[in-house]
């Protein structure tokens, strides 16, 4: 097929995860021979994600790959795009089953939730802490209730300490939420170490959170020695901080990977290519990926033929080691 | 005759309808498929809320208020009608009806504020768009649905509402709208009510004077407004077939927009619904427009901006004796030299 | 081009040549030639619209004129802003008071001037203390009444160091004593060189006042003579609209039955700022209360209206009890005011003459949607007995002349078919012509069975229409005359309270 | 006469008396009574670090509302503050992380600060746009420029002497120099305004365009003068954000305009115009900066954030124009009172 077109929604523009993924995206397509157009309101809201969807199957574009900000918001839009033949798939956030063909993800919200408070354990310990006795005093801070990937990870989160780490104590298990404005992120941040001078960890599962909270805790001369903070972010935002002895670990994944695989697979499907679970495709430059079904990501979820998630990229968790080796 | 097509010709309402116009025909030209009319009219359903508040935002403005709260309404009627019908169990147009009762108890509360205590409306409505969304939350949290989820699997019928099509093309929020363009319209310009509200804009004290009763006019209007952000609420969540606490919250700009680009002064006392309908289907176009003609959505205020500006500008430039004077003097005197 | 005038040895301050000034279609200026002589006063008088005010204007660079030329000491200038005019010491005192609300008193008076401060409060006391007149210099100018805000933009003026300082109807709401404190001033700046214009409806100031009169007419200067050549008889036919006859309108009394239940009763009504006030009114009855400024007219009839807190006592209207009842409810018991502060709340300016006319019948134009036909039925009949000059019932109410809005206010206050109808201040501001008209109506109202309260500051006017006048002073009723007994040093006299000689 | 026992006042007690009637002391006594409360429920709240802290973080929001506190006191509005914001936090921060001196970044963002203020100026003053859809225009277009202008991407990593500049303390306390320095620009402001002949005429253009016009007040000049310093003020608050945040998204500042405007309202200042005073304004500042502060401390649920930003701004406003008009209605009556009965008080002497 020629000049395909894909179209690439973020759940919100200007948002350095998603412009990283962009990044990606834009580079890869470039080599893989086809168009990926970026296109997605600087407010994450559904309303404005079905308009640019709308606004692409009226453009008779070929492809979308969507990071959806809801659930099922996006459904009936998604299904009117496939039956005006669009291919559909989604990264990083998903929709309903059935009303995409492929999604492509970073780990389901066990994984990532056992990922951030594997990270907060492992911080702890460094300083010397039983993170298996001890009384760990923790909270959440990330950007709002509403926010879904956020808030599934946090649920995760909290069973898989529940369950492993029972000793631990949540200070706030209403959560402390910043609204992804940076300078109210270092505000709660500031306020959070203050209200509670005893606390041993913060877990800040929002791109715009962990930087505030890291710079809270530089503003109020709190070092890893004191307080333990991690979350998710990419690398750039945080190597000061992590060089100056702030943070010592934090993680993502190579968004700009998932990005560009999403694209991908969009393409590969909207080139008249069928794809179904158990295939296992070769990506050029990326290598092969397999198509589990969906229930590797719900136990509960939709099955087809048609339908199915691929699991990747893989996680990193980043140290003064390591930050270095990427520029994202 | 003669006189009443200048005076039509002047009007602000036909300059936005030259404009829609202008519109249609360029982005048309621009992408072809833009005039079809499955999408032309189709693209309305994304922006049909913007232009059902502002309908009822012009009341507020004329009575020289403000109302920035209708945006955090949506979201309370939304999440609302989710959690009564999916944790109460009340039949889905019971919760509708709900909705609609808790918008205008919203937009009355604001109102009886600014009526009864002469606070400033803007500050007030500042206020209830904190209060509204923050109680939308509060309401998801009576949910077992974590809030996050949004409440989904609505009843076919409730969710048919917003999808059918007359003849394929025209959707019915086409059809609700231009139902309530002209309700708005009767109630303004054609009812005892929508002459107290315009005597209230215009001078509230010299209202108070002529018996009116000024604060119940004004406080209606907000419940009014409230009304029309919660039937939003119900078109938002029936559209999208999820209910959540934050819809709606992007709206609140726009509608501002599309209020005073229709030609209504934030003073009072001044506006047509039918400016408010007509820009507000400007400003939906433009934006359609531009994204099919491959303007990226992020940049899509640039426009908008300037279009919101330059139009007004030359309204306001062209309506001032003084300015438009020395423009001619201006160049007749270089017209003169060459 | 210097102009001179064999009259005068010295040359005019300011001069206007063949000023033309229309407002869309309406010609409001046909070419107006005038000069202002140091040391004289110049009275300006014309009806309602005839431009005085739009000539002030431009004088003072408010409006600019479609053609024409102005000159400053001889020396054309271009005034197209106020600043412009403040600078070569020209000074209007405007029609309509436009104070800061939320200065204090002193702060309007001295803004603007770039005086040392503390000499300019020396100076500002000492005016205030020459002119006798009361006024609380820390009180913050949204508190002040209509005739307050007039003291105090006259202040403004008289503070000013100008060479032409022109008056706009300063008097309107002014008492007896305001007045010859202000023309005490005026001929003290008159000694000083100063040129001065003054307009006015009472034509006895001019003769007061004056060293010279203009009349005004549809945008013409139709007399311009030294005051000595004219006399009262001359000014009133000059100012009269050609096709009209004047007619000296005497307000024919008519039998009053006193005997049987006043429409109207107020009884031992105390309230802010007056107490223990006590009258009847019956039916075809004009009662006027006079008093000076600050008498607590206002604040009676306003409390009686809804307005404010009644403190005790009872008001009865046609066997119904009204105290205290909000001003929607004792409106549809059938009481009617005319508030004396039009532009506060009198008018919707930027509401056409119609909506202005039915504002307070709005509920009995139709059942649900509005009767406009009906609505254009009540605004023409109003124009035409009213004889209000509009181009249409469409027309902007804020366009009209101050008088032609004045006939709109009165005229609504009677849509609703009152039984008292309370006139505060009714002619304010309103020429000759119009306030005969203005009679003529209260005349036929009272005829047909209406009960009219007036309330004037013009001593004249409360002599001429009332059948039965009472005096307030600091808030209670001082006196009571018949009409056989109301003249005007009487009422003068027990205006400030002197009642039988003692106070 | 009034004039002559006023004179016989003695100072003290007349600055006593003004100072107790500033409409000010209402939005201190609501402060003070929110840390009190706040205190008693967590005590950690009162300790000096912590108070400190709530100054210094409300640096920003203090700055802007200063800004806009000119335009709201001349009647009119600016709802690009936000905007304005952060496109110059987006400016600074790059160049300073492309290695320019930081007194050029602030120049520049400084500059493009003021040209904003400019065109809104000229606008609303000149070509006579009603100042709410003027500054909503412009929003829309610089908030759309800043995408243009980032491309959409974070600027990041930038330099560690740039992000000490809102770090670095006033000798012997806890505050810092910048909050310290926006608190002399308050009060330099605030005497500007009520002390010279110029700055009274922010007011006096707010209170009555009209009466200002016919009293040779430039209007238009006070007007665009407004908005070029708030658009110089909002600039000034963006480079403070990029240096407190340490990064700069494409959406800083999104929502400023509405909390500004929400301080300044808090601090009595009038949206009609004429009435209000930056020192009123820095304490609605403090007060909206420390809300979310407050909500942490009281330990209740990040989900009834909004619920008790509205309640507590709707509370506030609400009681402090109940009170103003009670005040006005006792005085007015008071007043008739005195007067009524009163012999002496005739017109003649
Ligand atoms: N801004 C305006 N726009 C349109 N028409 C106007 C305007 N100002 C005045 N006019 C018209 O100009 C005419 C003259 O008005 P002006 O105020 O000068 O009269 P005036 O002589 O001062 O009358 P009055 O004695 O009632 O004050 C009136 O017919 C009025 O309707
Ligand atoms: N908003 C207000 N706040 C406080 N005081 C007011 C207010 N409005 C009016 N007043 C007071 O009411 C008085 C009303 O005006 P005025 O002096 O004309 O008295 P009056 O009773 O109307 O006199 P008249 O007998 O001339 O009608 C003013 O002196 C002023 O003290
Ligand atoms: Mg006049
Ligand atoms: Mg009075």
């Amino acid at each position: 097929a020629q000049d395909i077109t894909v179209v690439f929604v973020p759940k919100l523009t200007g948002n350095a995860f998603f412009e990283s993924a962009n990044v990606g995206a834009q580079e890869f397509a470039k080599d893989w021979g086809f168009t990926v157009k970026y296109d997605g309101s600087p407010e994450a809201s559904v309303a404005n994600q079905v308009t640019v969807i709308n606004n692409a199957i009226n453009q008779g574009m070929d492809a979308l790959c969507v990071s959806s900000v809801d659930a099922t918001g996006l459904d009936d839009v998604m299904r009117e795009a496939m039956a005006a033949g669009l291919v559909v798939t989604t990264w990083d956030s998903d929709v309903s089953g059935d009303a995409r063909s492929i999604m492509v993800s970073q780990g389901t919200p066990e994984q990532l939730g056992k990922m951030l408070v594997d990270m907060l354990a492992e911080s702890l310990t460094n300083r010397g802490k039983n993170v298996k006795e001890d009384e760990i005093k923790y909270c959440w801070h990330y950007s709002q209730a509403t926010v879904a990937d956020q808030n599934s990870w946090h649920v995760a989160g909290e069973a898989y300490i529940a369950e492993n780490y029972p000793n631990w104590v949540n200070v706030a298990p209403d959560n402390y939420y910043s609204e992804q404005d940076a300078e109210k992120a270092i505000t709660v941040g500031e306020a959070v170490l203050s209200a509670h001078p005893d606390l041993d960890g913060v877990i800040c599962n929002d791109s715009t959170a962990l930087p505030g909270q890291a710079q809270a805790a530089q503003n109020l001369g709190k070092t890893k020695e004191d307080i333990s903070i991690t979350g998710f972010a990419a690398p750039n935002s945080m190597k000061d901080y992590c060089r100056a002895g702030v943070l010592e670990r934090w993680g993502l994944w190579d968004c700009q990977i998932q990005g560009a695989l999403g694209c991908y697979m969009a393409y590969y499907l909207a080139s008249g290519n069928e794809v179904k679970v158990g295939d296992v495709i070769d990506v050029p430059g990326i290598g092969e990926v397999e198509v589990h079904p969906n229930t590797v990501l719900d136990a509960n979820a939709y099955t087809a033929d048609d339908s199915g998630v691929v699991l990747l990229p893989e996680r990193t968790v980043f140290t003064i080691d390591n930050m270095d080796n990427y520029d994202f | 005759m003669k006189r009443n097509i200048k005076k039509l010709i002047f009007r602000w309402e036909f300059a936005l309808a030259l404009i829609l116009l202008l519109e249609i025909i360029v982005f048309g030209r621009l992408n072809p498929r833009f005039l079809k009319p499955r999408v032309l009219f189709g693209s309305i359903n994304d922006f049909v809320s913007i232009c059902i508040i502002s309908l009822f935002v012009t009341f507020v403005l004329i009575t020289g208020g403000m109302d920035i709260q209708a945006g955090s309404i949506v979201g309370l009627t939304s999440i609302s009608i989710g959690v009564l019908w999916n944790d109460f169990g009340v039949n889905i147009w019971v919760a509708c009806i709900l909705g609609l009762l808790i918008g205008a108890l919203s937009g009355a509360f604001s109102g009886f504020l600014i009526a009864f205590t002469d606070v400033q409306p803007m500050v007030v409505t500042l206020g209830g768009s904190f209060l509204y969304s923050g109680l939308a939350m509060v309401v998801s949290n009576l949910s077992e649905v974590e809030a996050y989820k949004g409440i989904s699997g609505f009843p076919q019928a409730f969710l048919a509402i917003t999808k059918g099509r007359i003849n394929g093309i025209i959707p019915f929020q086409f059809l609700m709208f231009v139902a309530l363009s002209f309700l708005a319209y009767f109630l303004l310009h054609r009812t005892k009510y929508g002459r107290k509200i315009f005597l209230c804009g215009v001078n509230r004290k010299a209202a108070e004077y002529c018996g009116i009763h000024t604060r119940k006019v004004v406080m209606s209007t907000y419940m009014l407004s409230g009304m029309s952000a919660a039937l939003a609420g119900i078109i938002l969540t029936s559209y999208l077939g999820t209910a959540k606490t934050d819809l709606g919250k992007e709206l609140t700009m726009p509608i501002i927009t599309a209020v005073v680009l229709g030609g209504t002064s934030n003073l009072g006392g001044k506006g047509t619904i039918l400016g408010t309908a007509l820009a507000s289907l400007v400003i939906g176009i433009l934006r359609f427009g531009l994204s099919m003609s491959g303007v990226n959505t992020q940049y899509l205020d640039i426009p908008v901006g300037a279009l919101l500006i330059v139009s007004v500008a030359i309204r306001s430039v062209s309506s001032n004796d003084r300015l438009v004077s020395f423009i001619k003097h201006r160049f007749k005197r270089s017209y003169q030299k060459t | 081009m210097v102009i001179s005038n064999p009259a005068h040895s010295e040359k005019p301050t300011v001069s206007a040549r063949s000023i033309h000034k229309s407002f869309g279609s309406n010609e409001v200026l046909k070419g107006i030639d005038i000069d202002l002589y140091p040391g004289e006063v110049l009275a300006l008088v014309g009806g309602n619209g005839a431009g005085k005010s739009t000539l002030m204007k431009i004088l003072m660079g408010i409006y600019q004129a479609d053609s024409g030329r102005l000159f400053v000491d001889g020396v054309e200038t271009k005034i197209n802003k106020p600043s412009i005019a403040l600078a070569n010491g020209i000074y209007l005192v405007p029609q309509e008071p436009m104070l800061f609300p939320n200065m204090s008193v002193e702060e309007n008076i001295i803004i603007g001037f770039n005086e040392n401060k503390a000499e300019l409060r020396n100076r500002l006391k000492d005016t205030i203390q020459t002119l006798g007149w009361e006024l609380d210099l820390k009180r913050k100018a949204l508190t002040l009444s209509i005739a307050e805000q007039q003291l105090v933009e006259i202040l403004r003026g008289l503070m000013r160091k100008s060479k032409l300082l022109i008056f706009d109807e300063p008097t309107s709401s002014l008492t007896f004593n305001e007045v010859e404190a202000l023309f005490t001033m005026i001929n003290l700046l008159r000694q000083q060189g100063l040129s001065i214009i003054y307009i006015t409806h009472r034509l006895n100031e001019v003769f007061q006042i004056a060293d010279r009169v203009v009349i005004m007419s549809d945008g013409l200067i139709t007399l311009n003579a030294p005051v000595e050549e004219v006399n009262h008889e001359i000014l009133v036919r000059g100012l009269l609209p050609t096709n009209i006859e004047y007619q000296e309108n005497k307000i024919c009394s008519i039998d009053i039955n006193r005997e049987c239940k006043p429409i109207f009763e107020v009884n031992q009504l105390t309230g802010y700022g007056f107490s223990n006030i006590s009258f009847k009114v019956y039916l075809g009855e004009i009662l006027g209360i006079a008093g000076i400024v600050g008498a607590g007219r206002t604040e009676l009839v306003t409390s009686i209206f809804g307005k404010d807190d009644i403190i005790n006592g009872k008001v009865i209207l046609d066997g119904e009890d009204i105290t205290g009842l909000s001003t929607h409810e004792v409106m549809s018991k059938g009481l009617s005011y005319v508030p004396e502060d039009r532009f506060l709340n009198g008018m919707f300016r930027i509401s056409s003459v119609a909506e202005n006319t039915t504002a307070s019948s709005v509920d009995s134009l139709g059942h649900i949607a509005l009767n406009k036909k009906r609505e254009k039925e009540i605004t023409n009949y109003f124009i035409d007995t009213f004889r209000t000059r509009v181009t249409g019932c469409e027309q902007e109410m804020g366009s009209l002349s101050g008088g032609n809005q004045q006939k709109v206010v009165i005229g609504r206050s009677i849509t609703t078919k009152p039984k008292l109808l309370i006139l505060d201040e009714p002619t304010r501001g309103i020429d000759a012509a119009a306030r005969a008209d203005v009679y003529a109506i209260i005349n036929k109202l009272r005829q047909d069975g209406m009960a009219i309260l007036i309330i004037s500051s013009d001593m004249e006017e409360i002599v001429e229409l009332s059948d039965r006048v009472l005096t307030m002073y600091s808030g209670q009723i001082v006196a009571e005359f018949n009409r056989e007994d109301v003249n005007h040093d009487s009422l003068m006299a027990a205006a400030f309270g002197i009642v039988g000689g003692k106070v | 006469m009034n004039v002559a026992n006023n004179g016989k006042q003695s100072k003290l007690k007349r600055t006593l008396n003004k100072l107790l009637h500033a409409r000010e002391l209402t939005s201190i006594i609501f402060l003070v009574l929110m840390f009190a409360v706040v205190g008693i429920i967590n005590s950690n709240f009162l300790s000096v670090s912590n108070l400190t802290l709530s100054l210094n973080s409300s640096v920003v929001y203090t700055i802007v509302a200063i800004g806009i506190a000119l335009v709201i006191i001349t009647g009119e509005i600016d709802v690009s503050v936000g905007a304005t914001l952060g496109m110059a936090a987006s400016i600074s921060a790059t160049m300073v992380r492309d290695g320019s001196p930081t007194w050029l970044a602030f120049s520049a963002a400084i500059l493009v600060g003021a040209l904003i203020g400019l065109i809104n100026g000229i606008g609303v003053s000149i070509l006579k746009v009603p100042s709410i859809i003027m500054t909503l225009g412009v929003n829309s277009i610089v908030r759309g420029l800043i995408y243009v202008y980032t491309d959409g991407k974070w600027v990041e990593n930038l330099p560690f002497d740039f992000k000490t500049i809102s770090q670095s303390k006033l000798p012997g306390t806890g505050i810092t120099l910048i909050y310290f320095s926006v608190i002399v620009i308050a009060i330099i402001v605030h005497l500007f305004l009520n002390r010279t002949q110029r700055g009274k005429y922010f007011a006096a253009v707010g209170d009555n365009e009209g009466g200002a016009t016919l009293l040779g007040i430039p209007v238009n000049a006070t007007r665009l003068s407004a908005y070029v310093i708030c658009g110089v003020f909002s600039a000034i608050g963006g480079v403070l954000y990029a240096s407190r945040v340490g990064f700069v998204t494409p959406i800083s500042g999104n929502g400023y305009e509405m909390k500004v405007i929400a301080a300044c309202v808090l601090g009595g200042v009038s949206m009609a115009g004429g009435v209000g005073t930056v020192i009123g304004a820095s304490i609605g500042s403090l007060i909206m900066a420390s809300i979310s502060r407050v909500l942490v401390f009281i330990g209740l649920s990040s989900d009834y954030d909004n619920t008790i930003t509205g309640c507590l701004l709707i509370i506030i406003v609400v009681f402090d124009a109940v009170m103003q008009r009670r005040n006005a209605v006792t005085a007015r009556h008071e007043r008739l009172r005195a007067r009524t009965g009163n012999v002496n008080l005739g017109g003649i002497k």
